[in-house]
């Protein structure tokens, strides 16, 4: 594995959406990241379709026909089509397979009948469960993740991506608590080594079966924080420390790219910019047309320098303008649209800066996500780029002076609550060790009383 | 940079496709299509009365069955072999995406007073296939869905009675009694007058009555909401009436039946449906 | 009452989002068309809501409540709901005001609070039936409709909307059989005259409480005709014909503003781009966050010159991400946010553009929208001011005129249906006669025998 | 022109307003709060276990507990006067939007950890108000609500068995069986996992058993999903469950009442109770 110590751009200004370092292509005419940007539009099954095989097939099919059928009605020259697996699909790998081979099929005709670009990424679910004793690492449950896989590339997806969930159990303790230590240790440190253990093996099936392994992304922890930290007046997750969760969450995910992953990345991974930044991959992000899954405080500066856009989810069920499939594709497709009329015109990056300086100073998760900004943090994780502890630790510090440069330049202001839980986790984070067998130490030692679910050996540890 | 320097830069293809153009197969006469040419009738003078309604030339028609019926051809098998097939052929190529609404409103003009024409030397209303009533709901004034029904239904031998918009319950129920329809169809386009469903199934069943079924649909109207009672069943495009309705009429079905198998009744892919 | 007879614009780059030549002012440090983009929204009354006054009382209330908080949460400086009210508020002008009264009382507490800027929209129903012998200028609807407003006007709302329904039943004759001239009848005749007779009393009624009297729209035809042309593979009406419905439809609406509306006009009215350009009064227009509602071929393009970017119409429910009332406003509240940065940073114009050309070539009824050819079709118009009858068949050909020198340059093609019908239409236009009142004469015999509902007593012809 | 002097050209509040920011009132003690002054003991030791708990502070909290029963107070008085009144009062800041979740985290953990040391003495589990039963639906890994329940919970002086995450319908019977709650929660954050609510519901049914109500929520769940059967009541926010316990134990209200009652009972606007 090779780790990042170099950044892949040369200047923030260098990235833009729809264009990333290294492209990718994959059947159907699609390409990722080469000179447009591709909606993508994404469904969670309805209620009772999990009950059998047949039903879930006959739901991913149908969610695949009426995105279809929009995208010709209004005209789209590409999208992707993402299945996020349940558990049921999971756990049983044939249903895996049986889904995206009836989801291909639908594409595949599509496609032949009307020249449109399309693709399917995969997304199996990371059914594993990190609990004593639960042998993350050679149990059936993992088992399950890894056939079914296998089943999505043999049965013709293009884009394999997953969810990992490693380190998680520290990370919720972290966040709900307002612990830095905690969330370092549980995104940077257990989720970078659970990452690594997983890629290694998602590429080797990947690239037996010629599918693209796509990406992974930090949602289960910095996502967990950014949805806890809700809106401006909501209260239960600092916003700052909800920021430097997510710079850490992009040291974090760069980790799927350094075993071979190719991009482009889960659309949920806000962090994604920082890690564009660094690895030249391509991108997925969601924001503003992903408000029906949930509300977040960047919905045009998380735009900035993708190379897909998604509406994250949505309820299968009718909108008076349609069936969901259909109006959230039409959602992410106009936007796409409008980023593509950019492109072609040469204002990509004008569009760019007006979309990230919209919510720059809106609130410090977005803050740090510009891409002038993210840019510093992957500067800051590729200094340190071959110890996953120390270049979290970097990332969480620049996050740090990110926000503190611009409440001082006065661009932003902060509440009391974020002003002092971002102090103490400076404070916190510059008493630490710099060897980072010693922080494991402590850490496991610490987190492994306190928190009920953490099991050393799951990571072993 | 200025607006035109910025359009001159663009190719349009990378930013939005016309797929109606790329699906536009020749151009082809109507009366060539396989479809077509199968339901057309070989002899005259039924095949150029046909032909003028495929072609929706109301006035020619007109002429033709005038002259038809004073030379002594039956009115039955004039509307039969010839104006419905007429007809039949228009709706075929809506369905196949060649003609388009107009053809067939202007087609069901034309076919409709030939009917009527028909039907003075019959002496009485020519038979259809069954009765269908077709109303918007009480406090809704949309009713362009409901006109398009009922010109589908008109279109596929059914006799349509229009209820108009805004009918309160009370009248649908009066018009159940009075016409004892195979099929019913029922409009809403808001949030605040689909409402007026329920109100209906009440009222149909307090008077003991009974239809096989409802299609119920319209702008704001949710399949799930259709579902919450009995005797309904949600509709989605006009074009479909006559098929459901032609379900009930040949293979018994009623609404339970129409609910489960709408889109193999329909033919067709329904993303309503499938959701 | 002032016909325009010129163009308050000089040319159409001075049109741009957020700024009108003449802004409205109205409480609560409301400013519209004044330097920035007011997000709208807009959410039908929940099933069962119409079942008495105090739930429908209670409906309008919380839909107001959830916009207030969701608008705080995610740091809007302004924003506009509008009450769409349905037939029994406007049957029972009491369930008018009380409504009106308990969205103001939130509105106003939260303005008081936070210093957010506000405004309430109210668009009672023309609930006035068009029939034989409705007598649609005295009946007990009308009282009902102008009771109405006064209600609302008296319990403070900020601007009143309606949309007239003058000559609909003729109009929907023609775009169901593609009829152009029923078309020119219904909308550029019919529906001028009504507006007129409705519109002198609403600003009356507006005046005498200091409310703004905001606008119309001819959503009730040319709606009507874009819903029916549907997608691309729609097969109901044909968009060259749709497009001709909506040069005319500018035409019409203008009226409202010739007898003293200030705007913002309408969000449904796809056609206020013509109208701006002729009238230089703010605008509201739905596009790409109003795929809730329905869909359109012009979801960026609409965004280029509004001044209030609204969602049109959404179910009152739950979404994952919150409520719709919560939803709908974020996703116009960013894209709203995106204008206004584009605004600060001097790049409106930019923004404007990419907006257009995202759409423009897309489709027919695209094309004639771009600024630059609403604009041509408000010359249109003007030239012919003074007669709403001549004035609609110059937009008409005008559109005509725009479609076809498109195709010519190969930047558009039509499908074999579009361009036939556009041709038949253009011929039928050009052989009207000039006299407005031998059109009006020919056009009441032909139509009156035809179209059942049509009584020329209605619009005392 | 570059981003910089595009940055540099805002005015920021015309596109975002902290509101955050601009309703912070002035920095205030915790304690001086008024509605904290009324319900903090005035008494030592009392006041200052409380107190501590209210700031957090859980190493001198329990050093204090121990001192205080050392010096023979009863550990029921410094549960009910001391530890309960601090968690009561970080409560009542948390909901009145002063202090934040972290705050009420640490300030459970520190009297939960109190509270073992009184029962140590006791000899006994202490009495709380009520058992509450959690899980989360089968199927669902997603327990982070969950677990903000069960502080919650615990905060406002009940029992809360925690069943934990992935739970099957047996299970959660076999739960009822032994525990007899007197309220339970059920979160599920997926379309495909809150189908587990019925199943629950089921179960309870076939076994004769019966809860006052099952509070069901979590990301996916709607509220009209949830009153599509008996028992159950839509949860909003983790912060209602305390609320709506005391509404069961205090004014014997069942399932039907809080879905009536909801936004009362939690004593404030609820989105989703108002559509
Ligand atoms: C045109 C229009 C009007 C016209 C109606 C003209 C007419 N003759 O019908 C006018 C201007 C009168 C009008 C008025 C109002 N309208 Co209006 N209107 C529309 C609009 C733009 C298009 C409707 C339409 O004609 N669609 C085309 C037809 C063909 O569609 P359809 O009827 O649904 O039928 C199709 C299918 O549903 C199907 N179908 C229908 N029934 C059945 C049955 C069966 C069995 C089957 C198989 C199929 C089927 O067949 C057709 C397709 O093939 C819609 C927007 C929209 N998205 O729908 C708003 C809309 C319906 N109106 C709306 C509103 C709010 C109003 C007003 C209350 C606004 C106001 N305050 O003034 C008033 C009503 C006042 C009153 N009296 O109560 C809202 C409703 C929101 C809600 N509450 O749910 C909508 C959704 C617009 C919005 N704001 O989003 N409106
Ligand atoms: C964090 C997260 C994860 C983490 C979970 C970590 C954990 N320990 O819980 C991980 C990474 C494991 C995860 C995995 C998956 N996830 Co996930 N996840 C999320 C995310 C981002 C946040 C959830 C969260 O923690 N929210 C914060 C907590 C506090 O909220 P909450 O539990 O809802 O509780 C609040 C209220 O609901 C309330 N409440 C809850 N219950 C009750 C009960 C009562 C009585 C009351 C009063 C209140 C109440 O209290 C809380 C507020 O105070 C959501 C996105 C979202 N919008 O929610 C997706 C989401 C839930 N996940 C989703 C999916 C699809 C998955 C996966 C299947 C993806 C995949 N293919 O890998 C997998 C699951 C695999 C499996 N094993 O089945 C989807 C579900 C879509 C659907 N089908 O419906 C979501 C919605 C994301 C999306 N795509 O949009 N996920």
């Amino acid at each position: 594995m090779k780790r990042f110590t170099k950044m892949e751009y040369e200047s923030p200004d260098d990235m833009v959406f729809g264009f990333a370092k290294h492209p990718v292509k994959t059947k159907y005419d699609m390409e990722i990241g080469a000179g447009y940007v591709n909606p993508i539009i994404k469904v969670a099954p309805k209620e009772g379709s999990e009950n059998s095989m047949e039903s879930m097939v006959a739901e991913c099919r149908n969610i695949t026909i009426s995105a279809c059928q929009r995208a010709l009605n209004i005209g789209l020259p590409s999208f992707i089509i993402e299945q996020e697996h349940i558990a049921q699909q999971t756990a049983n790998p044939e249903w895996a397979g049986a889904c995206t081979q009836a989801q291909v099929e639908v594409l595949e005709k599509f496609h032949d009948e009307y020249g449109i670009k399309v693709a399917l990424k995969a997304t199996p679910a990371d059914i594993r469960d990190e609990e004593k004793g639960s042998n993350y690492r050679t149990s059936e449950q993992y088992q399950n993740v890894m056939e079914s896989i296998e089943q999505c590339c043999e049965n013709g997806a293009s884009i394999i991506c997953i969810e990992t969930t490693g380190g998680k159990s520290v990370s919720d303790y972290g966040i709900s608590r307002g612990d830095p230590r905690a969330i370092l240790f549980g995104i940077g440190v257990l989720g970078s080594i659970d990452m690594e253990f997983m890629w290694e093996e998602i590429v080797k099936i990947c690239n037996k079966h010629k599918v693209i392994p796509g990406g992974d992304t930090n949602c289960s922890q910095s996502n967990t924080a950014m949805f806890l930290a809700g809106g401006l007046l909501d209260k239960d997750c600092s916003h700052t420390l909800a920021a430097i969760a997510r710079g850490i969450g992009g040291a974090n995910s760069l980790v799927a790219v350094e075993c071979g992953a190719k991009g482009p990345l889960k659309d949920c991974g806000y962090e994604n910019p920082i890690v564009k930044s660094i690895s030249g991959v391509p991108i997925a992000t969601e924001g503003k047309n992903a408000v029906c899954a949930h509300s977040d405080l960047m919905g045009n500066l998380i735009a900035g320098i993708c190379d897909c856009w998604s509406n994250e989810s949505v309820y299968h069920r009718e909108e008076m303008g349609g069936t969901t499939p259909e109006v959230w594709l039409q959602a992410t497709g106009f936007e796409a649209a409008l980023m593509n009329t950019a492109i072609q015109t040469g204002e990509d990056k004008t569009l760019r800066d007006l979309y990230t300086l919209t919510d720059k100073y809106r609130d410090p998760q977005a803050l740090i996500l510009a891409y002038d900004n993210a840019y510093r943090i992957g500067e800051a994780i590729v200094e340190y780029g071959d110890d996953p502890y120390q270049r979290s630790i970097a990332a969480a510090l620049e996050v740090g002076k990110i926000i503190t440069e611009a409440v001082e330049a006065k661009k932003i202001q902060l509440t009391r609550f974020e002003q002092d839980s971002l102090n103490s986790a400076i404070r916190t984070f510059n008493k630490l060790p710099d060897d980072s067998s010693k922080f494991i130490k402590r850490s496991v030692r610490r987190y492994g009383r306190k928190v009920e679910d953490f099991d050393p050996k799951n990571y072993e540890l | 940079m200025s607006y035109k320097d910025l359009e001159d830069k663009i190719t349009q293809d990378k930013i939005a496709i016309r797929y109606n153009v790329v699906a536009e197969g020749a151009a082809m006469k109507a009366e060539d299509y396989p479809e077509v040419k199968e339901i057309l009738p070989t002899e005259e003078p039924f095949r150029k009365i046909a032909l003028e309604i495929l072609y929706e030339d109301k006035i020619n028609a007109l002429k033709d069955v005038k002259k038809s019926l004073e030379e002594g051809y039956s009115p039955i098998e004039l509307i039969n072999n010839a104006l419905m097939k007429g007809i039949d052929a228009v709706s075929t190529l809506y369905t196949k995406g060649v003609y388009f609404l107009p053809d067939l409103m202007l087609a069901g003009d034309a076919m409709m007073e030939s009917v009527k024409e028909c039907e003075k030397v019959l002496g009485r209303k020519s038979d259809t296939k069954g009765t269908v009533v077709c109303f918007v709901a009480e406090g809704d004034p949309h009713d362009i869905g409901k006109n398009l029904i009922l010109m589908f239904l008109r279109a596929g031998g059914f006799e349509a009675i229009d209820l108009g918009r805004d009918v309160a319950a009370q009248r649908v129920v009066e018009a159940v009694k009075e016409y004892d329809p195979l099929f019913m169809t029922g409009t809403a386009l808001m949030t605040t007058t689909m409402t007026a469903f329920p109100k209906v199934v009440e009222a149909l069943k307090e008077a003991g009555l009974e239809v096989p079924a409802i299609g119920c649909g319209g702008g704001a109207v949710r399949k799930d909401y259709v579902e919450t009672m009995d005797m309904t069943v949600y509709g989605v495009e006009a074009y479909h009436t006559p098929k459901l309705a032609d379900a009930i009429l040949t293979d018994n079905k009623n609404w339970e039946d129409l609910r489960k198998e709408y889109s193999d009744i329909v033919g067709e892919f329904v993303s309503e449906y499938a959701s």
